[in-house]
């Protein structure tokens, strides 16, 4: 019975084109006016906010589209929901691999669902640049088709502790968090650097989502009186939080926060600058998000999604689609999936014109992007910031 | 009136059917790619879920929604024993089967105290959140939210990550657990069950002990749908929290009462459509639970008794008892 | 800091408290416990969005609107939905509760979807300073509305007909059927009045949280243990039990650590129905085998 | 004759309120004993204590002389001291042959991994009581009901099957609480000649609760009257039409 089993198995496996890596593969989801590239992220679900990112992303697309594709290809995506859940992205990762049979993929929002993708699509074998996840186990270890196209959480998070570590005298750093894998994906890197530099935490918080007080831990805070703190809190909790803490007259205490949130609506949401004067975030764009050069971006997007609402999730996938489309461009019109993977390892120091640090892949390392600027209030005025005083 | 009672010959039929099912099964992987192959080895996960399932809420009639704790406890202890112990995962399934039937164990304990009706569901709702709280935050144990992948592992010199392979141990740990469930549902211990449910005074009187039936009932679903956990956490080789939540108890709610509370061929059929359905929806993302909500209200309304009860009156060989004829 | 945390968990409170209260004057009536309410409570805050920032009602009519509207859903449900399949098992009334819950849910994130919506405050005031308390506007606007609306109710019970009706419904529903009460109607008008003050705890969390599609869920479980503590069935219980619920989150948060706030409500409804499982004013949750 | 039911001194109080008040009496095989009383006598009370469903504050209960006064329902229904309810304690969903399989528990043979592998020491088992079943419910004329649901059957069926599977697994004592109540006269006739078959044929020890007069009169050997939980009279059922006291608590009121 065992051995029939094998064998069945063995039949099953030779009928999956997973393994037959030969020319076919290599055009595979290719034609002559198209190249299919799989898009999936949380389209639904309690996580769909994120999938702005690929709304943005397929703009791009449309934009190269109009002027013409690439090579006179067009760029041609479909889309699936991940829901941000791993069995049902792990159903998408299959269906655009070996239904579809796409020439490509990118994007991805959920870092929990990127994880339990990433050995399927090391086996499929085809290019995948990860295009919003942040998480850096999705592409360290290193995997030969593997791209981050975004900074990853521990960019990010490395770069949340380097500007808080960049105003003077700071050595007493609290961090309050959201327990899910978004806010440990800032917070875990961050920790870190800071213990690297000698500055463990003082004080460990969360504050879960849809609460709607922070004073247990505003209190708490106020007994340690920490120099700065790094919050991993969605939009709604973090505006609670400097609410609260600036309630308990602690608003002078510089506040970290992350790509999650940013600087505009964090002061829309709490209706007072006062509250948000000493908030800083992460902010991987070389403008501010309404800023002259970020509006040719958000232009772009409402030409072909003219009713989509702008958040700062809208523009962070739209370098990495930059890279891709120069790195097709680069390949020329003989397109395999070997010849396109080889060329994004030949990007560098790729300006996007969008984020704040450059693109760069090479052989040995897929993480593209690495550090974030951050964004604060100089003077009243939301100011990209280098570090504590300098800005962009 | 008379049930219609399968004849000794469509007995017979129906004895062919239960092992014909699985036998074209072995062949459905030349059929299928990756993709519907992984659809297909994630019904087998939903059939065991919901068997589980319908035998505590269904058959012995308790509120309990335990069960995605089950099924969560299952997915950990296989993944840890895998990845921490390198036990080989064929053998983590009966270990994750016992750490469930434990859970179930716990979730009886309530039950016997007498916490019943809504009770006994809000509390194994908390149950449930209080696991998933534990995966949380036992970082050291369970990765926290980065949850845990399963470790790479070969078997007949094939890799675990292969769907073929998966599918044929999945429907080799559904067809035994499928049959062993209807074997315990047909004997008298299956009848004590439904007893229960229907006077738990007057089953006493029988002697039969009913605070070891109700044990026994939440232990073996614990078992079933713990042993269903191992087989969800190679499925999708990463374990998370996240998928152990409200989500999840929820759509196994509803696949037991499409299906038809308390029918084993009920759990199978409702877990099969339910776990496809949404692969049909994937062109409509957002309506999910639009359409969710309406079939389950539609079901509710037009078919209390879920799609079984179509079945059985379309043949006798549908109808399931709780006792089995000498051959 | 004591009265801080107090006072932090006393407006938290108060919502759960109207929560559990609508959650308890559905089930006093109808034995159902209405496993969507959390879907309620999200829809009472999207349909005063609604009015509020995409028609430009003001919010107090904007809030009473969404309220009508929601005790108009409440009895639709109720009629449409519960009554078909009342003299079937509680377990499937709970799937048919969960099942309007996600119709509303579904509708929700179709109309709203990706967007996260802010809610502009409504009730801008000074933080007010006694001593080391700090008294914020929020809080005084919650605790304040939620009073006024459990006087309102607990003396409509109390003293008009119409409140000594039904509690006579509540001692004897075979009773009420004897003098004639239309006791269909009945149930329509609690389901009414649940859903209705369910709908107003998401009015009033709206402008302090973020909207989603989502943010019923935990304000059930919320719901269930402030019933559970202050005893199932019992009006004033459920009220009490959100109030101490709300407290008990702010001082574990505070005195043991934050990451406790989370699951003090699975901790309350374990704790409780294993050590005193009438809770502090309901009768006895447990049946003797 | 042995006896085989020794009920002595039984008492219960529930918070202050004494719902049974030291009663004693015995059972022999083959005998009918009726116990009669008004609303609130204690009659149901007596039944609760001796099947174990309250557990006595004072009193013991022996069956052969084996006592059984803590057990718990099932035990005490294991040792062989089988009842029916007064409001019918079938299983609605389950057919009339699964019902009176229900009342075989205890004779199946098997463990639970044994049921769960179809292991033929299970199977055969349960053959076995399915044929016991069968046979019984031919003997009742009731065989061709057999797969019927028993939540279909008429009233007077229904306590007929639920007679069947109290006595399925040949108790030695029986106790039956009202099992004429609601039925026809054609059906009390027939529950009439059920009992007297059980008590003469199978040497069944029979307490029963009935409220119809005649039916006690003439299916009792002896009878137990009771009021306020107290007993006030004991005898044959020609000594209780005479007795005084019985006449003035009970009959007189009715």
């Amino acid at each position: 019975m065992k051995k029939y089993i094998s064998l069945l198995a063995a039949a099953g496996l030779a009928a999956s084109p997973l393994l037959a890596q030969d020319a076919e593969w290599e055009t595979e989801g290719l034609s002559d006016d198209a190249i299919t590239i799989g898009v999936m992220g949380p389209f639904s679900g309690n996580a769909s906010s994120y999938s702005k990112a690929l709304i943005g992303m397929m703009a791009y697309y449309d934009k190269v589209n109009e002027e013409g594709g690439v090579h006179g290809r067009k760029l041609v995506a479909v889309q699936e929901d991940t829901a941000c859940d791993s069995a049902k992205g792990l159903a998408a990762a299959k269906k655009l691999i070996s239904q579809d049979e796409v020439f490509m993929l990118q994007g991805n929002s959920c870092s929990g669902v990127a994880l339990a993708l990433r050995p399927t699509i090391e086996e499929a074998g085809l290019p995948w640049i990860v295009a919003h996840a942040v998480s850096d186990s999705i592409s360290d270890p290193l995997a030969a088709n593997i791209f981050h196209g975004v900074p990853t959480g521990g960019a990010n998070g490395r770069a949340m502790a380097a500007f808080v570590l960049s105003k003077p005298d700071t050595s007493n750093v609290a961090i309050i968090e959201h327990s899910n894998d978004w806010a440990h994906s800032y917070s875990n890197p961050a920790r870190e650097y800071l213990e690297e530099n000698g500055v463990a935490p003082s004080l460990e918080l969360t504050m879960e989502r849809g609460q709607t007080d922070a004073t247990a831990q505003v209190l708490k805070l106020r007994q340690e009186k920490p120099d700065f703190i790094i919050a991993a809190l969605y939009e709604a909790e973090t505006a609670i939080f400097l609410r609260d803490l600036k309630k308990y007259g602690m608003g002078d205490i510089p506040v970290m926060g992350t790509a999650g949130t940013d600087l505009e609506n964090t002061l829309k949401r709490t209706g007072d600058f006062d509250t948000v004067k000493n908030y800083y975030v992460i902010h991987s764009y070389v403008d501010n998000l309404d800023g002259p050069l970020m509006q040719p971006w958000g232009e772009m997007i409402h030409k072909y999604y003219p009713d989509e609402e702008l958040s700062t999730f809208s523009f962070v996938s739209i370098g990495s689609a930059e890279a891709l489309v120069s790195a097709l461009e680069a390949v020329g019109p003989e397109l395999t999936r070997s010849k396109l993977m080889a060329a994004l390892e030949e990007v560098r120091d790729f300006d996007t014109g969008i984020l704040s640090d450059p693109i760069s892949w090479t052989a040995d390392d897929h993480q593209g992007v690495k550090g974030s600027a951050v964004a604060g209030f100089v003077d009243g005025e939301p100011t990209v910031l280098k570090a504590w005083g300098q800005p962009y | 009136m008379s049930q219609i009672m399968p004849s000794a010959r469509q007995r017979k039929m129906r004895t062919l059917l239960f092992w014909a099912v699985p036998a074209v099964l072995l062949l459905l992987p030349l059929a299928t790619n990756p993709y519907t192959q992984f659809i297909a080895n994630g019904m087998l996960v939903s059939v065991l879920v919901t068997l589980g399932f319908t035998l505590t809420i269904g058959n012995l009639g308790q509120l309990a929604f335990a069960n995605t704790a089950f099924f969560g406890i299952g997915a950990y202890s296989s993944a840890i024993l895998a990845a921490k112990l390198g036990v080989p995962w064929l053998l983590t399934i009966p270990l994750a089967g016992a750490f469930g039937a434990l859970g179930g164990f716990l979730a009886s304990a309530a039950a016997l105290r007498g916490i019943r009706t809504y009770y006994l569901a809000i509390i194994t709702l908390a149950f449930g959140e209080l696991m998933r709280w534990a995966y949380l935050h036992a970082k050291p144990l369970t990765g926290g939210t980065d949850g845990m992948p399963m470790p790479r592992e070969t078997l007949l010199g094939i890799s675990l990550t292969d769907d073929t392979l998966k599918f044929y141990i999945f429907l080799a740990v559904t067809v035994l657990l499928v049959k062993a469930t209807l074997n315990l549902m047909r004997s008298h211990f299956g009848r004590a069950v439904m007893a229960v449910r229907e006077n738990e005074i007057a089953t006493a009187s029988l002697a039969i002990p009913t605070a070891r039936v109700i044990l026994a009932t939440f232990m073996w679903s614990g078992f079933v749908v713990g042993c269903a956990g191992a087989l969800f956490a190679r499925h999708v080789g990463h374990v998370f929290p996240e998928s152990f939540g409200m989500l999840h108890l929820i759509a196994s709610f509803a696949m037991v009462l499409v299906g038809g509370l308390g029918s084993v061929l009920g759990a199978v059929l409702g877990a099969v459509l339910l776990t496809a359905l949404p692969e049909y929806l994937r062109a409509f993302p957002g309506m999910e639970e639009l359409f969710f909500g309406l079939i389950v209200a539609g079901v509710l309304v037009a078919m209390p008794m879920g799609l079984a009860s179509l079945l059985r009156r379309v043949s006798p060989i549908f109808v399931e008892r709780f006792y089995r004829e000498a051959p | 800091m004591l009265m801080q945390l107090t006072l932090g968990g006393l407006s938290q409170g108060m919502i759960y408290a109207l929560i559990a209260l609508s959650l308890t004057v559905v089930y006093r009536s109808t034995t159902v416990v209405n496993f969507g309410h959390g879907d309620f409570v999200m829809a009472g805050a999207f349909l005063s969005y609604v009015l509020v920032v995409l028609a430009g009602v003001a919010f107090l009519p904007a809030a009473a609107l969404a309220m009508i509207a929601m005790f108009v859903l409440g009895v639709m449900f109720n009629r449409g939905l519960i009554r078909p399949i009342r003299g079937g098992p509680h377990i499937g009334l709970a799937l048919m509760c969960i099942a309007a819950g996600y119709l509303l849910r579904g509708i929700a994130r179709m109309v709203w979807g990706r967007e996260v919506l802010p809610m502009p405050p409504v009730f801008d005031m000074d933080p007010i300073f006694v001593g080391d308390l700090v008294i914020t506007g929020d809080a005084v606007f919650i605790i304040g509305t939620v009073l006024v609306l459990l006087l309102l109710f607990f003396g409509l019970m109390a003293l008009t007909d119409l409140g000594k009706m039904v509690q006579a419904v509540y001692q004897s529903p075979r009773g009420a059927r004897l003098i004639g009460l239309n006791v269909d109607r009945f149930n329509d008008f609690s389901w009414g009045v649940g859903a209705a003050l369910g709908a107003l705890g998401g009015i009033l969390v709206a402008p302090v949280s973020l909207l989603h599609p989502d943010l019923g869920a935990s304000f059930l479980i919320k719901g269930f243990a402030a019933m559970t503590l202050g005893g199932f069935g019992s009006l004033g219980g459920a009220v009490l039990g959100g109030v101490l619920l709300g407290i008990a989150e702010q001082y574990a948060g505070a005195y043991l650590d934050t990451a406790l706030i989370e699951i003090t409500a699975y901790v309350v409804i374990v704790a409780v129905l294993f050590i005193r499982p009438q809770g502090l004013f309901g009768r006895k949750a447990v049946v003797k085998v | 004759m042995s006896t085989l039911l020794t009920v002595e001194g039984l008492s219960v109080r529930f918070s202050g309120l004494t719902a049974l008040d030291d009663v004693s009496f015995t059972l022999e095989d083959g005998n009918v004993r009726a116990v009669i009383g008004p609303n609130g006598a204690g009659k149901s009370t007596l039944f609760n204590a001796i099947s174990g469903y309250v557990t006595p504050t004072a009193g013991t209960v022996h069956l052969r002389g084996q006592e059984l006064t803590r057990l718990t329902p099932h035990e005490i229904a294991e040792q062989g001291i089988r009842r029916t309810f007064q409001n019918g304690g079938l299983f609605p969903a389950l057919t009339v042959l699964e019902n009176v399989l229900t009342g075989l528990h205890a004779q199946t043979q098997g463990s639970f991994l044994d049921i769960l592998l179809g292991r033929s020491k299970a199977l055969k088992s349960e053959a076995d009581n399915i044929h016991r079943a069968r046979e019984l419910l031919k003997l009742m004329s009731m065989d061709h009901m057999a797969d019927t649901r028993a939540g279909d059957l008429s009233g007077g069926q229904q306590r007929i099957v639920e007679i069947v599977r109290t006595v399925a697994s040949d108790p030695p004592v029986l106790l039956l609480d009202e099992p004429a109540v609601g039925l026809s006269p054609v059906a009390r006739a027939q529950m009439m000649e059920i009992i007297h078959r059980l008590a003469g044929e199978k040497g069944v020890g029979i307490l029963l609760i009935e409220h119809a007069v005649e039916l006690v009169m003439a299916a009792a050997d002896r009878i137990l009257v009771m009021a306020a939980g107290a007993r006030i009279a004991e005898g044959t059922p020609e000594e209780i039409r005479e007795d005084r006291a019985v006449l003035e608590a009970y009959l007189g009121h009715s």
